[in-house]
């Protein structure tokens, strides 16, 4: 599955594959809507893929459930089948390659040594750190967090998909048994993109490789390294149930009115204030609907701690391990000190009032 | 990770246990350290009871007789605005109902957040309006001290930090609310060592003031 | 599902949702960016492109919209990477341009405000090639059809 | 030989703090109102004159000593100590501009009663050495005669005989078992001697038995304006001698604001017990009297009248309807100042001002808020019943040339008495 670095560019590539200049149009304004960029934008991405040339991907699982290969392969536009021939290539990827065992491994190296330096790595599933127990996650004998840093070396950059790549996910939840790390925690000299998620839009994930493809560069990251132009606006801020969270209108529980209304679903322990993703624009299966909109309130899947960072079902403002218990035990505790304390003061008091000496007129007359 | 959602985390995790611990810890010493005080026997025959005086006090208070209103209006009437804007978007906020349903169990009816939001900005300028009649007017700048305009800042600054990440003016947002849950903590951590202490103790001066004077047969 | 299904509202959505009315949501503020672009073609002949599937639409938020430009007289099919529809909508100029891969499921959606619709024109370089390639089809006695580049 | 000292001081403050204080005080949020219902501070302008900053010695000792925070503060060096120097500043605050109206009390958003507080700090002055020289004199002339004006029984021995030649009746004395044992004030029986002769016909006219006790008179209290339990305890001990000595059931206060608080509220806990008597201010009985109907009067003073309500007997005892009902029943033109009752503004010289020389202008300065009351209802005369509040009026409003005279309610009600006459038929049927 090796391929040479590509001669030729994108443009003359798709044309060979028998794609018309009106089929290389539609290409770039799908391209354009995948990478949440405007409809304007097309001429010029027409123009940027027309050079372009395939990069050489390699694509590392590591402690993960497979849900972001499943995400991405349900990825519908461009659909991974026209993403791999047309324009990436995809050359090692355990799920998906038809090579396996040493000729897996072999392709890997391959690809490595033929594009060194220019090769993309994705990474789904978070990696036991370099002090954890390396046997938690092998892959062919070799730890995970060997195989990172051996293929992330010559690499051009990362790619951290799932939110077990960018932040550690579900491994990393508390205990986090196998020491879990996110490839931002290991991979400090490449550059890292995060598309974080449980699973990421599969479309954000094309719309990544897209935008590196169509531009020869990275994005614009947030401060989570995760691409602005999908990551730069929250969920509530681009739900269409905001304006019922503006109006102060709230579903309850999950069969009352509100609820059948569509009505916001904050009280239901919605994250979408503080969760940042592109569910709200991109939508699930093909654009048919995302979870807000099926009435499921949003859990904050692709921001960090997700798992640890209080009930699905706990509106945002709930505090994560308050309770009225410990109120109660400081209350009592308080209660003792306060007591001690005034115990303390009352001895004072009857003190003075035991060793109080009268005021004599002999005193007062003393004092003019 | 020194990240945004770290630091939310934080302050709904352990820094609010923290506080709440402190300001339960804080407010259970000072009542107790007023009630074991005690009052000395009062041997003098009464007029009246003092419960029901002492009760009406607690209430009554809150209203400044006509004479005191128009000799200070500006501090009755601001004082006023803010205390209740203040409770307003205290208590009947949806996410502030939510988080005591969560902690304690107990829930109550909110307010549409479109109230609350002008609730909160009216809260925000007569909050000002006080700082600067502070600092102006000659008896409250005389008597002002440093714990004074602590206080006022803490709370100020739990109302705008509300503002602001209601109004997702800060970025990212659990910055911004991450912000707002410490300024609160912060409330919480000082309200039992200073003059917050008020919004409990001043049921109980109210209540001793009004038996003082019912029993003396003055409604006070 | 059929394409035109999708691209066509019909009332069922509406119907739906029709026990509760609201006079909100996001298609409104579309079709007042509609309105803005049509000005500016008018004036300058300024063409614009509105990615409808970049919306944070809420349920039915499409239909209204689609439903609202209304339909028009033409109706076009480029067969090109899967089938994309073109229909011109009762605002003369406003064109809804639906593509879809070669699976029937749609790729983008998009809002022309044009006289004609980027996708229905002859691109510049295929114009370009135009001449050689009817010269080649003349000195061609058989007349074998030329592969399309 | 013992000496008042710093350390007493502190001790008195120590032991003066109880639960209302320490809610007081944790609930103060520096407002201000307080200000704007004090004579002392509306009439000078001065912010120092802010009632809850008077209390400033006895917050620090509460929040060093009574509070968690402010022992941990005293732990960090944080404290805020009371200093001599600190109390001697604060002495004109705590004596010379509070008159212990109470105003403040009835204001305080927080529910904080200054006056209680202004009266347990001062406590601590007194044992710190930190009293004004005014009312030191007055307590140790107390003490020692008696009286705090020096004031002994036979001056008044003289006066009972100008009240009987002028009125034709005896004066009880020392009458054991009589209903009432009536108190005068030093400074009515030197200045408004007309108050015994009223009493006296009055009590004739309803048939009253009453009596005055050689042992002792002198119902004002030195000791309670001076802010110290052992003096004032001893006085009332005084009273409580000479009433038990005569067996009798009730205790008349006289016309005299503080000498009522003083007896009927402080007294029993200054000595510790209830007494074997109840105590009435002189308004309390004549109203009794009246509502019974053995007050007879005849005719009705015509003159437009005001009357201003000693803060002790109004805003401090709850005698406040009485004197109205009273006035209608001898006045037909009575008007009230426009703030009264419980609201009514101090005269300026109670709380020991009157008694504090030093105190003179704070105490005129103080009259002004009366002086406006007064203006804008512009009666001829004004009417009061606390001996004290009446020196004042008169003072003030002869300083700022008013003629407007003052009177005693008392007197007024006496001059309406009806003729003895038909009583005497009354009494034979």
């Amino acid at each position: 599955m090796a391929t040479p670095i590509p001669e030729k560019t994108l443009g003359e590539r798709l044309r060979d594959h028998g794609l018309s200049r009106r089929g290389f149009l539609k290409l770039c304004a799908a391209t354009a809507s995948m990478m949440a960029l405007p409809a304007s934008m097309v001429p010029r991405i027409a123009a940027a893929l027309e050079q372009a040339r395939r990069p050489s991907v390699i694509w590392l699982s590591f402690q993960e459930c497979t849900g972001c290969t499943e995400s991405l392969t349900r990825s519908h536009a461009p659909t991974l089948e026209d993403l791999i021939l047309k324009m990436v290539s995809l050359d090692y990827h355990h799920t998906l390659q038809a090579a396996a065992g040493e000729a897996a491994e072999e392709a890997r190296l391959q690809a490595m040594e033929a594009n060194a330096g220019e090769y993309l790595v994705i990474v789904d599933g978070s990696i036991p750190g370099p002090d954890a127990n390396p046997g938690f996650s092998t892959v062919a004998g070799q730890s995970n967090y060997d195989i990172l840093m051996e293929t992330v070396e010559h690499a051009a950059a990362v790619i951290a998909v799932g939110t077990c790549a960018a932040f550690g996910g579900l491994p990393q939840a508390r205990p986090n048994p196998t020491g879990a790390m996110s490839v931002m925690d290991l991979v400090k000299d490449k550059p890292v993109i995060n598309v974080s998620g449980c699973p990421p839009v599969p479309m954000v994930i094309t719309g990544v490789l897209a935008h590196y493809l169509t531009f020869g560069r990275l994005p614009d990251l947030d401060a989570y390294g995760r691409p602005m132009a999908f990551f730069g606006q929250s969920i509530h801020d681009r739900c269409y149930r905001r304006p019922f969270y503006d109006k102060g209108l709230f579903a309850e529980s999950f069969d009352d009115q509100g609820a059948k209304e569509g009505w916001c679903l904050y009280r239901l322990g919605c994250k979408g204030p503080t969760t940042y993703n592109a569910c709200a624009t991109m939508k699930w299966n093909g654009g048919t609907s995302w979870p807000i909109e099926s009435g499921h309130p949003c859990l904050g899947c692709s921001e960090p701690s997700f798992w640890d960072g209080g009930g699905f079902y706990e509106p945002v403002s709930v505090p994560l391990t308050a309770n009225a218990g410990t109120l109660l035990t400081a209350g009592a505790v308080g209660a003792v000190v306060g007591g001690g304390s005034a115990a303390l003061a009352k001895h004072g008091v009857k003190k003075a009032d035991a060793e109080r000496q009268p005021v004599t007129i002999d005193e007062l007359e003393q004092t003019q | 990770m020194n990240s945004a959602m770290d630091f939310l985390l934080w302050t709904k995790g352990p820094m609010f246990d923290i506080a709440m611990v402190i300001f339960a810890v804080g407010l259970l010493a000072r009542l107790v350290e007023i009630f074991m005080l005690g009052r000395a026997t009062n041997y003098a025959e009464p007029r009246a009871t003092e419960w029901l005086p002492g009760f009406r006090t607690v209430l009554t208070r809150s209203v400044p007789d006509p004479g005191t209103f128009q000799r200070a209006p500006f501090n009755v009437l601001v004082g006023w605005i803010w205390h209740i804007g203040f409770l307003v978007a205290l208590l009947l906020f949806v996410p502030h109902v939510e988080l005591v349903k969560g902690v304690l169990g107990i829930s109550w009816p909110a307010l549409p957040n479109p109230v609350v939001d002008v609730f909160t900005a009216v809260t925000l300028f007569s909050l000002v309006a006080t700082l600067v009649h502070r600092l102006t007017h000659p008896v409250k700048r005389h008597i002002s001290t440093v714990e004074d305009y602590l206080v006022w800042t803490v709370v100020f600054l739990v109302v705008l930090t509300g503002y602001l990440a209601y109004h997702r003016l800060v970025n990212p947002y659990p910055l911004a609310l991450g912000m707002h849950i410490l300024c609160a903590e912060i409330f919480l951590i000082i309200l039992p060592f200073t003059k917050l202490t008020h919004i409990f103790t001043t049921f109980i001066a109210r209540w001793y003031n009004g038996a003082a004077f019912g029993r003396k047969g003055v409604q006070s | 599902m059929s394409d035109l299904d999708r691209i066509i509202p019909e009332t069922r959505a509406a119907k739906n949702c029709a026990r509760s009315p609201r006079d909100f949501g996001n298609a409104l503020p579309v079709l007042n960016e509609i309105r803005h672009a049509l000005e500016r073609l008018v004036e300058t002949g300024e063409e614009t492109r509105i990615d409808l599937s970049g919306m944070p639409f809420g349920p039915g938020d499409l239909d209204r919209l689609t439903a609202w430009l209304g339909k028009g007289e033409v109706t076009a099919t480029v067969e090109a990477l899967g089938p994309t529809q073109i229909q011109e909508t009762a605002i003369p100029g406003v064109w809804l341009v639906d593509y879809r891969s070669g699976e029937g499921q749609r790729l983008t959606l998009h809002l022309e405000i044009a006289p004609v619709p980027e996708l229905l024109r002859p691109q510049p370089r295929d114009l370009a090639e135009a001449l050689t390639l009817l010269d080649a089809r003349l000195e061609e006695d058989q007349g074998t059809p030329p592969e399309s580049s | 030989m013992s000496e008042l000292t710093l350390e007493r001081g502190l001790a008195a403050f120590r032991a003066e703090i109880d639960a209302p204080i320490a809610a007081f005080f944790s609930s103060c949020v520096h407002c201000g109102i307080c200000a704007q219902s004090c004579p002392f501070y509306l009439e000078t302008g001065d912010p120092k004159y802010t009632p809850v900053l008077k209390l400033e010695p006895l917050r620090r000792v509460w929040e060093a000593e009574f509070t968690l925070w402010g022992r941990i503060k005293r732990i960090l060096g944080l404290e805020q100590k009371v200093t001599d120097a600190m109390l001697a500043e604060w002495e004109e605050l705590l004596y010379d501009s509070c008159s212990m109206c109470g105003r403040c009390s009835m204001v305080c958003p927080v529910g904080n009663d200054l006056a209680y507080m202004i009266r347990k700090t001062r406590e601590g002055m007194v044992q710190s050495g930190h009293a004004p020289e005014g009312l030191i004199n007055a307590s140790i002339r107390a003490i020692t005669t008696g009286s705090p004006m020096g004031l002994q029984w036979k001056t008044l021995a003289v006066q009972i005989k100008h009240v009987e030649s002028s009125s034709g009746l005896v004066v009880p004395v020392d009458k054991v078992g009589a209903e009432y044992l009536v108190l005068l004030s030093s400074m009515e029986v030197i200045n408004f001697p007309e108050y015994l002769e009223a009493i006296t016909r009055i009590f004739d006219h309803a048939g009253v038995t009453w009596t005055l006790s050689t042992q002792c008179f002198e119902a004002t209290n030195a000791g309670i304006q001076i802010g110290n339990k052992d003096i004032a305890a001893q006085l009332v001990e005084r009273v409580v001698a000479a009433a038990e000595a005569l067996q009798v059931p009730k205790v008349i206060s006289p016309e005299c604001g503080h000498a009522f608080t003083a007896i009927r509220w402080e007294g029993p806990n200054l000595i510790g017990r209830r007494y074997p008597f109840r105590v009435f201010h002189i308004v309390e009985v004549l109203e009794e009297l009246r509502a019974s109907g053995r007050l007879k009067t005849e005719g009705k003073e015509t003159d437009r009248l005001s009357m201003h309500d000693p803060c002790n007997l109004a805003r401090k005892s709850g005698v406040i309807q009485p004197q109205r009902n009273l006035m209608d029943l001898v006045a037909e033109n009575f008007v009230d100042l426009d703030e009264h009752g419980k609201y009514q503004w101090c005269c300026g010289a109670g709380g020991g001002v009157s008694s504090n020389e030093r105190a003179e202008p704070l105490k005129m300065a103080a009259f002004k808020r009366k002086k406006a009351q007064i203006e804008k209802v512009e009666p001829e005369r004004m009417v009061t019943m606390c001996a004290t509040c009446r020196t004042q009026l008169e003072e003030g409003l002869e300083t700022f040339n008013m003629d407007i005279p003052v009177v005693g309610l008392t007197e007024m009600i006496a001059d309406h008495l009806v003729e003895k006459t038909p009583a005497k038929d009354d009494t034979r049927a």
